[in-house]
């Protein structure tokens, strides 16, 4: 039992993923605010990128530069740090569209919650 | 400079449109310049791909391998030309010459001025060159790349026209497809977690040594894949965002979405499943079966769901998610008759889909109506619209002599070698509703008397468009020979079949 | 925005928010950062700039021809880079220049990476300015 | 092979990125979500040099802050509650 909760505590890092994950898509998929389906997104963009470096990283690693510190002990894998570095450029990226998305939603409905706005269309299609 | 030219043929062909948007946006003065620009560099692309395309055929599907900066394969990202690769990159090549010659002085009612509508081709160029990215490319993080690419463009060609409905559309593909591609990365972290290697080759290669330590993460991550693929190739349940989108986009841009973004996703997908996880884990974990289940309900409730609606474009929307049926079922049925002809059938696919669309955006603009029942008597009115239109018909729903039969009938064969007539039925029921959804507005264009209105076929760049796309609907049905040819030797990679 | 102290302490570490963000791009290659993080940082300095002296200042420092041109070229000239390589008869994006690859360590020692991001940077810089300026400007 | 102290801090600041996403989900103040989602990449940023990635730390705090800034000048120009 001691071995199992030993096995279990020693992967915390993917389970605050799965927590993350699971709060962020929540986020996207229950609150009809604009902002907050994408700040949840972003929650749960991050989360991945979480797995991810906890996959590579190793508990008696050092940071991957050369000649940084002399000491023998293994470098952690540096792959998933590039490639999670081109995840954050991509979800800053998609924010920034998103962003633009609503201010140009803003302009033609006035609200930024996607309920509201679905309301104004019926009402002004029965209109 | 030949020789030159040959040996970095990969890089130039996904380089060469993505050089020229980059080159666009400072340009948007020169209107004119830029069009004949982008019209130049789609022939380009096309002369490269069929070279690229005969060269793979010559050499009988010996695949071309390009690694980028010269670091090979499992430490480097590779451009492999296979014969799949080459497949797509021809389909890509030769649908998005003509939907650019469409776009060519057509764009200002539905996009807006000179600056506008060169932000519209910088977008269009990109998504060209990340789908020919998307067929060559044999490295997991770079699918991730390109996929997120691709979704941004599409958001944005969505966006592009005015209007408070396709910035609603475009915003809910755009969270609908993040999160999407949230499940891709987590499937690709998961995969190189247990295989330590992100070239698809050599993650396979490793998968094959350690699947059964790890049955669950296989399983969790093939799902993720399913999923996070499907949300963008719009497989039916997670279809809810293509027909706002679709419809709502400007004519060009509905074209090259429904006709080839959703294809590139699903190539992707293929890739993915047939290289890193290959036929024998599929069969294992039962994903053929998922496959063609997913397809038959996406067949039967995407006509459905098409023949419910009234509005000209949203129809061909959901025609758009029932032909992802067609092609996600071939797929399952991992015989090399089905794969082969799924594959053709997407081709031929792309050729219609882009075809209706640009024949229905003409509709539109001309007579500016947008409902099937409006379009009585448009027939005679504009012949060459409405001829190119039926033509496109006959080819979806199938008709023999048109390019939609031949995939259409090798799918049947396909299902029958299997044993599956669960499958094959659906696929008629499939063309019948076609036939149900699409004849009626052919019937309503000719038989039935026209008002009194001047409508005119659009210009001249338009008229072309449209008659190469109708002539390429009907070449590929009565000559399939090359395409086919290359079709089936991609299946056979893919299911390596010697 | 009228106060005195936000003006001043803005207009005293504008210039090393600034020097930083070249530092960090200039040094992608040799330690932690890069062209993206340091583009950023770069293009933050100006948005901060332009928040507390006024959009019209901050448009006076980054007129906007020149970001178009800049956010395009680049893009642009991350692929004549990769051309480099070909004009050497390597494949694409082949780290080869003229001078060989350097010491460890040493600002050089990336050969054409630097050079790549510094376009890199220069893009990222100037599409956070565009979308800045983009979003205030817009009536909303 | 026991837990360390650094894993502990590593712990709490997951912690606190879970409590911040809570907090993002229940808070009705758009302005202040983003505050919130402010200190939420800080904390990311701190986990990334925890975690040994000092490249993936300087990107995300540089990303981080970009983004806030972004989100706080969209929801000065359109409205702050959320309906």
């Amino acid at each position: 039992m001691k071995i199992l909760l030993g096995k279990v505590l020693i992967n915390y890092p993917y389970f605050a993923a799965v927590i993350l994950f699971a709060i962020g898509s929540a986020t996207v998929l229950t609150r009809s605010n604009l902002f907050k389906k994408l700040i949840g997104i972003n929650i749960m963009e991050s989360a991945i990128f979480l797995m991810f470096i906890a996959a590579g990283s190793r508990r008696d690693g050092v940071v991957p530069i050369l000649h940084m510190d002399d000491s023998l002990r293994p470098y952690i894998n540096p792959l998933p740090s590039a490639l999670m570095l081109t995840g954050i450029v991509v979800s800053v990226s998609v924010t920034a569209f998103a962003l633009a998305l609503i201010v140009r939603l803003y302009r033609f409905y006035g609200t930024t919650d996607a309920k509201r706005m679905s309301d104004i269309r019926n009402g002004v299609a029965k209109e | 400079m030949t020789a030159v030219i040959k040996t970095h043929l990969p890089v130039f062909v996904v380089a060469a449109p993505l050089f020229v948007s980059f080159l666009l946006s400072p340009m948007a003065r020169r209107f004119g310049w830029v069009q004949s620009l982008v019209v130049g560099v789609q022939g380009l692309g096309l002369l490269l791909a069929v070279y690229l395309a005969g060269m793979i055929l010559k050499s009988s599907g010996v695949p071309i391998i390009y690694s980028m900066g010269g670091w090979p394969a499992p430490w480097g990202i590779e451009l492999w030309t296979g014969s799949l690769g080459a497949f797509f990159l021809l389909v890509v090549a030769g649908v998005t010459l003509p939907i650019s010659l469409y776009a060519v002085n057509n764009l200002s009612d539905e996009v807006g001025d000179a600056t506008r509508s060169t932000r519209f081709f910088v977008l269009y160029l990109l998504l060209a060159g990340v789908l020919a990215g998307m067929a060559l490319t044999n490295d997991l993080f770079n699918i991730f790349v390109l996929v997120e690419v691709a979704t941004i463009s599409c958001c944005g060609l969505v966006s592009a026209r005015r209007g408070p409905n396709a910035a609603k559309a475009a915003f809910n593909y755009l969270i609908l497809a993040t999160l999407g591609s949230g499940l891709i990365l987590g499937g690709i972290g998961l995969v190189y977690m247990i295989t330590g290697n992100l070239n698809m080759g050599f993650a396979g290669i490793a998968l094959n040594g350690v699947w059964q330590d790890y049955p669950h993460v296989v399983w969790m991550a093939m799902s993720f894949f399913l999923v996070g693929f499907g949300v963008k190739a719009a497989l039916f349940p997670l279809h809810v965002w293509l027909p706002d989108a679709h419809s709502t986009a400007p004519t060009p841009a509905s074209a090259i979405l429904s006709g080839l973004a959703v294809k590139g996703y699903i190539i992707c997908l293929v890739k993915i499943l047939f290289g890193v996880f290959e036929v024998h884990l599929l069969d294992v974990f039962r994903l053929d079966q998922i496959l063609v289940l997913l397809g038959m309900l996406a067949i039967l409730a995407g006509s459905i769901l098409a023949l419910a609606q009234g509005e000209l474009k949203r129809r061909l929307a959901f025609s758009t998610v029932a032909q992802v049926g067609y092609i996600v079922l071939g797929f399952g049925l991992m015989n090399i008759k089905g794969v082969a002809g799924t594959l053709f059938y997407l081709a031929s696919h792309a050729v219609i889909k882009s075809t209706l669309f640009l024949a229905a955006g003409a509709l539109i603009s001309a007579t500016g109506k947008t409902h099937v029942k409006d379009f009585a008597g448009v027939g005679r009115k504009m012949p060459i619209t409405m001829g190119v239109f039926s033509i496109a018909s006959l080819g979806l729903v199938g008709i023999p002599l048109f390019s939609g039969f031949v995939g259409k009938w090798y799918l049947l064969l396909g299902s029958l070698e299997v044993g599956n007539l669960t499958a094959a039925g659906v696929i008629g029921i499939g063309s019948v509703l076609c036939a149900i959804y699409l004849f009626p507005i052919i019937r309503t264009a000719y038989f039935e008397p026209a008002p009194e209105d001047d409508w005119q076929d659009p210009g001249v760049p338009q008229r072309l468009a449209l008659v190469m796309l109708g002539i390429a609907v009907i070449g590929l049905g009565v000559l399939p020979g090359p395409l086919l040819q290359l079709a089936q030797k991609a299946a056979a990679d893919l299911l390596i079949i010697p | 925005m009228k106060d005195f102290v936000l003006r001043r302490v803005v207009a005293l570490l504008l210039p090393f928010i600034q020097m930083f963000g070249i530092y960090v791009i200039m040094h992608g290659h040799t330690s932690p950062g890069g062209a993206f993080a340091g583009g950023m940082v770069v293009g933050l300095g100006v948005i901060g700039f332009s928040t507390v002296f006024g959009i019209e200042q901050g448009k006076t420092k980054m007129p906007e021809h020149v970001t178009t041109i800049t956010e395009s070229y680049g893009t642009l000239w991350y692929i004549l880079m990769g051309l480099v390589g070909i004009f050497k008869g390597l494949p694409f994006l082949a780290n080869k220049l003229a001078v060989d690859v350097g010491v460890p360590g040493e600002l050089t020692s990336g050969g054409l990476i630097g050079l790549i991001g510094v376009g890199v940077g220069i893009r990222v810089a100037s599409t956070m300015v565009t979308l800045f300026f983009t979003m205030m400007e817009e009536e909303a | 092979m026991g837990l360390t102290l650094a894993d502990y801090g590593t712990m709490a600041m997951l912690f606190m990125l879970i409590v911040a996403s809570l907090a993002m989900y229940f808070i009705r103040d758009l302005m202040h979500a983003v505050i919130v989602y402010g200190a939420y990449t800080l904390v990311m940023a701190l986990i990334w040099l925890q975690m040994n990635t000092p490249d993936l730390a300087i990107t995300e705090a540089a990303a981080g802050i970009g983004m806030t800034v972004m989100m706080m000048v969209v929801i000065y120009r359109t409205s702050r509650k959320e309906e």
